[in-house]
């Protein structure tokens, strides 16, 4: 495989309600990660955008997103409906040519607009689950029960997740959903989906994210210390909540693996665990101590730009790596509900 | 029951989402403007194109544009191209009958409104180059309520339609880069 | 130097209005398996799966590749799903190459899908308002222009309409099937977006397409000959800014120069034996004939008049009977692909091209500002 | 006052469901569940055209149920309009006598408390079925 690093990186706060459009979030944000990159739109090889035309509003909502990666004179592009991270590994993928050494990647989404409730419930099996509305959170409600009948963990472990996320999330200008709290206080609050409470939620936001890879020699030039990508998969998993274990991430496990995760010390992981039982099932998957270091962030309990959390996870772990806060990091991001589809990214300093 | 009868029957799903957004405080200028009359854009620092409405940043050089690059444009312009559309019946399509879907070049913008309705001449007589103006709705009635932040709808539910100002057409020559 | 990439199976459904017989993961599983039947393997032979569409709006599922991934057998795997509106099965099949072009993957399953009859395409169009204007709508004026431009005569229109159709009745699988298809009948249907006929434009499709890509080592061993993927391109352009030109976009042109440039062709015209344009309304092929310069500037529309665009002429564009026989929007540029490596394959039975050796493959989208472009052969270079 | 832009996507769309959802369908009309079995004589429930694991075709459909198993289940304080239910209900997990796997539907419990994982429910079904999967209308705790 050929080397390519992160290079440049910038994100929008997370926020509940952003005044801005979604271009008009990734307009700034594209530029101070090619800025941080000392790169000109012009001498990008290859552009990959991450978006939800059914997040945005409409139809090919995407096509206006173009104008934030500056498509004129034509540039070579793509772009998938998946979080950000995905439309990271297509351009990680297109530099193993070795044609091109530099590519930037953009995830945005902005949940404000709508109920994002109804809009997910109509990302399930349309004949068998969208029609009955089931919703995300519910969804999570039912994996986190299994979690407890399974005896893996209790409420008071989903606070505890909560109780750290909102520490970490004190230090991180772009989180959301910070401060101080106490495990016992966030207990006595009521239920939302019984066994979870409002703590073991995601923040609902609006936010963008964008990143600059270069290949090689050329990340060491724009770059002090990049963020070298070690290793990069992701993979799927059956999609009906009834078919899988819920209480376990293999496809966590098998793309860690092929990642290249060897187990080794980690300084740094970024997970997105959506609700807070998530991070269990994760850090279980994945292997990590009680002591391992992950969020520090404040992670997707914080704040929660659904098609752009799990790319800002890459970049939480190669702000760390190149700042040299770090020297070793994992990346996770989810697509689907309840962990069906996971990507691991293994972030390395020189 | 492995002898099941396999027929494959129709299954009805209505989707609906509402998506409710508050307008980008470039759009909300340019409603407000809108309102009193007056049509503003954003003219680029860096290659003095002027879009109407303003989008924030300039989509050519990819600069970002404020208040500070706002300029008022006039409500007379050239159609620069049209379409007749024989309505498709669809589900949420009120039209019925055909209609006009012009691209106006207002006098002092670059970029074009799209999607207008052309009035006070009949639909064989309309044509690239033709001068027009907008019917603005009594103030009373403005609303501003069409406008997006994705694009539809820029100058709808103030202003319903262009009609022709009577002046002789536009130069080809002048619109040449604005016909699409 | 990236690895050798080859489409190794081609698989594709009967193309109709209304597929009431199927499911949509039945139209993907049908596609699916006959490619990997072509392949002669098994879904336990693919090592990822890329899935792509036009917008999730026209069926109502919010990304539906997540509950479609384990019916190709993608469960375990890594899935990709690609969005770039009409070029997106270009696009998809591009992707999927470059999973083998980057030696992470040996085999890939490509699928792109469209099942138009769930929804209405008009109402996406015109995402969910009133006052669509439909693809026809947007597409017109620029065809206007062209023939503005050229002085090509209205009956080129009618001409590559019935030429296309007629080569439809050779591709078992295509939507249109309309034997007595003529000049008279196209020229006399119903006007849609002057100068837009009926005839003139493409039918609303269910279907999908599927290829399995492998590498050099899977494409040399394959009990099938090969397609070799010479070249691929994309390129993205803003579908509306002053100075645009869309009767010919700046992105066509260079995604054009960019295929030729890695395939090594100098002259398309005379170093291609088929092409497999995404040619939804009959005036789009001389317009890409001259968009992507296989034809000077004005010649394109010479080329039809002059039938070398059929079957049997010199340059044969759209032997399967193209999009405008058959268009499940997100397989419809997968197609093109599908179509060109079946006539370098010398498998596209009786609508096979005689002695193709190259063939060019090219979905567009949007606002004509998406391009997506490969070419094929029969041998790897 | 900040202006508000508001829209609605909205279509009915029209499914054709193939023959194993459409085999399901029609069983809910005569009040029969069924499942697919699998290679391996797994049973899966709701039934597939595919095994999900490996993407082979399933067409041996069997008869499970009526009868039920909450395998885990959350509880909805406040349906929304979207939701099958308009009074407080859970999401659950709901394995059919005979099946292997679980589907997630509606329980109708009257409060959180009559729930537990493990419970038994049977269907209850919808007066005018109309081809879709409520027609068995929500799950209910055995009488």
């Amino acid at each position: 495989m050929s080397d390519v690093a992160v290079v440049g990186w910038a994100q929008t706060p997370s926020v509940r309600l952003a005044r801005e459009s979604e271009v008009q979030l990734l307009v700034p944000t594209v530029a101070q990660a090619l800025a941080r990159a000392n790169l000109d739109r012009r001498e990008i090889g290859f552009t990959c955008a991450g978006s939800c035309d059914y997040l945005t509003g409409g139809p090919f909502a995407f096509v206006s997103n173009l104008e934030a990666a500056g498509a004129w004179p034509p540039i070579a592009e793509s772009h998938v409906e998946m979080d950000g991270a995905w439309a990271m590994y297509e351009a990680w993928v297109r530099l193993q040519h070795g044609d091109i050494d530099t590519a930037l990647v953009f995830g945005s989404g902005k949940s404000s607009p709508s109920q994002p409730a109804e809009v997910w419930a109509q990302q399930l099996d349309p004949y068998y689950l969208a029609p009955l509305g089931v919703d995300p959170v519910s969804l999570a409600g039912i994996q986190a029960r299994a979690l407890l009948d399974a005896g893996k963990a209790t409420e008071r472990d989903f606070a505890e997740v909560a109780v750290r996320s909102r520490h970490n999330a004190v230090d991180n200008p772009n989180a959301q959903v910070k401060g101080d709290a106490s495990v016992d206080a966030l207990l006595a609050e009521p239920y939302v989906r019984a066994p979870l409470r409002k703590h073991d939620l995601p923040p609902i936001s609006d936010g963008a994210v964008a990143v600059v890879l270069a290949r090689g020699d050329r990340a060491r030039q724009l770059c002090e210390r990049p963020a070298w990508i070690r290793g990069l998969d992701h993979r799927i998993e059956v999609h009906q909540p009834g078919m899988r274990d819920l209480t376990a991430s293999p496809s966590t496990t098998l793309a860690a693996r092929k990642a290249g995760y060897d187990g080794g010390p980690l300084d740094v992981i970024e997970l997105s665990a959506t609700f807070s039982p998530q991070e269990l099932i994760l850090r279980e998957a994945l292997g990590l101590d009680a002591g391992a270091n992950v969020n520090p962030s404040g992670g997707a309990l914080a704040a929660n730009p659904v098609m752009a959390t799990g790319l800002i996870r890459i970049v939480e772990v190669a702000q760390r790596i190149a700042s040299g806060a770090a020297d070793r990091g994992l990346a996770h991001a989810t697509g689907g509900q309840v962990l069906q589809h996971n990507l691991v990214c293994m972030l390395e300093g020189e | 029951m492995s002898d099941a009868k396999k027929e494959t029957l129709v299954m009805e799903h209505l989707v609906s989402l509402r998506y409710e957004e508050e307008l980008t405080p470039i759009l909300e200028r340019y409603v407000d403007a809108l309102i009193d009359g007056r049509i503003v854009g954003h003219k680029c620092p860096q290659c003095g194109r002027v879009f109407v409405p303003g989008k924030g940043y300039c989509p050519m050089c990819v600069v970002e544009t404020t208040e500070r690059d706002e300029v008022e444009v006039a409500d007379t312009g050239t159609v620069t191209g049209f379409t007749i559309i024989t309505p498709v019946a669809y589900y949420g399509q009120e039209e019925t009958e055909p209609f006009v879907y012009a691209s106006v070049l207002l006098d002092g913008a670059d970029s074009t409104l799209g999607g207008q309705d052309v009035v006070g001449i009949p639909h064989d007589q309309i044509h690239s180059g033709l001068r027009v103006r907008a019917v603005w709705r009594p103030k009373e009635k403005r609303s501003g309520n069409a406008v997006t932040n994705r694009g539809w709808g820029s100058v709808a539910s103030v202003i319903d339609a262009f009609e022709p100002t009577g002046e002789p057409d536009m130069d080809r020559a002048k619109f040449e880069e604005h016909i699409f | 130097m990236a690895e050798r990439c080859a489409i190794v199976g081609v698989g594709q459904t009967h193309h109709k209005k209304r597929r009431d017989d199927v499911s949509i993961p039945g139209l993907l599983r049908e596609a699916a398996l006959r490619a990997l039947e072509d392949a002669e393997c098994t879904f336990a032979d693919i090592d990822a799966v890329v899935i792509g569409k036009a917008p999730d709006a026209f069926e109502g599922i919010v990304q539906p590749e997540l509950f479609l991934a384990e019916a190709l057998g993608g469960a375990g795997k890594p899935m990709l799903r690609v969005h770039t509106a009409g070029s997106v099965g270009g696009t998809t099949v591009i992707v999927g190459a470059h999973l083998v072009q980057s030696r992470i993957h040996q085999r890939v399953l490509a699928v792109a899908w469209e099942k138009q009859s769930e929804g209405n395409a008009q109402w996406g169009l015109a995402g969910g308002r009133s006052r669509g204007i439909g693809a026809g709508g947007a597409f017109a004026p620029w065809i206007r222009a062209y023939i503005e431009q050229t002085g090509a005569p209205e009956y080129i229109g009618w001409q590559v309409a019935v030429k296309d159709r007629l080569n439809a009745l050779k591709n078992p699988y295509a939507h249109l099937h309309l034997p007595d298809i003529s000049i008279e009948k196209v020229k006399e249907s119903a006007m849609l977006w002057d100068p837009l006929r009926f005839l003139e434009s493409c039918p609303s499709s269910d279907g999908a397409c599927a290829v399995v890509l492998t590498d050099e080592a899977g494409g040399k061993r394959a009990p099938k000959p090969a397609a070799w993927i010479e070249a691929t391109a994309v390129r993205s352009e803003l579908g509306v800014f002053p100075g645009r030109n869309p009767v010919r976009p700046q992105a066509g042109v260079e995604c054009a120069h960019d295929v030729y440039r890695q395939a090594g062709i100098s002259v398309p015209r005379q170093e291609i034996d088929v092409a497999e344009l995404y040619v939804p309304f009959s005036w789009y092929e001389p317009m890409w004939l001259e968009g992507h310069d296989i034809a000077g500037p004005g010649e394109g529309w010479k080329m039809v008049e002059s039938g070398d665009t059929e079957i049997t002429g010199s340059f044969p564009v759209n032997p399967s009977g193209g999009v405008l026989s058959s268009n499940p929007i997100g397989a419809s540029g997968m197609l093109r692909f599908a179509e060109a490596a079946l006539q370098v394959r010398g498998l596209a039975g009786e609508h096979q091209v005689d002695g193709v050796r190259t063939a060019l493959a090219q979905a567009y989208g949007g606002g004509a500002q998406y391009f997506a472009m490969g070419v094929l052969r029969s041998e790897p270079s | 006052m900040s202006r508000v832009t508001t829209s609605t996507l909205e279509f009915p769309y029209s499914r054709t469901v193939g023959p194993i959802v459409g085999a399901f369908l029609a069983g809910l009309r005569e009040h029969r569940i069924v499942g697919a079995r699998g290679a391996d004589r797994k049973v899966f429930f709701p039934p597939l055209e595919y095994d999900p694991n490996t993407g082979e075709a399933l067409t041996d459909l069997v008869e499970v149920g009526p009868q039920a198993t909450v395998v885990s289940w959350t509880w909805v304080d406040e349906p929304t309009s979207k939701h099958p239910l308009d009074r407080p209900f859970a999401f659950a997990l709901v394995q059919p006598d005979g099946a292997d796997t679980a589907m997630v539907h509606a329980v109708d419990a009257g409060n959180i408390d009559a729930m537990s994982t493990g419970m038994r429910v049977q269907p209850r079904w919808r007066d005018e079925p109309r081809n879709r999967i409520d027609d068995l209308a929500c799950w209910e705790p055995l009488a």
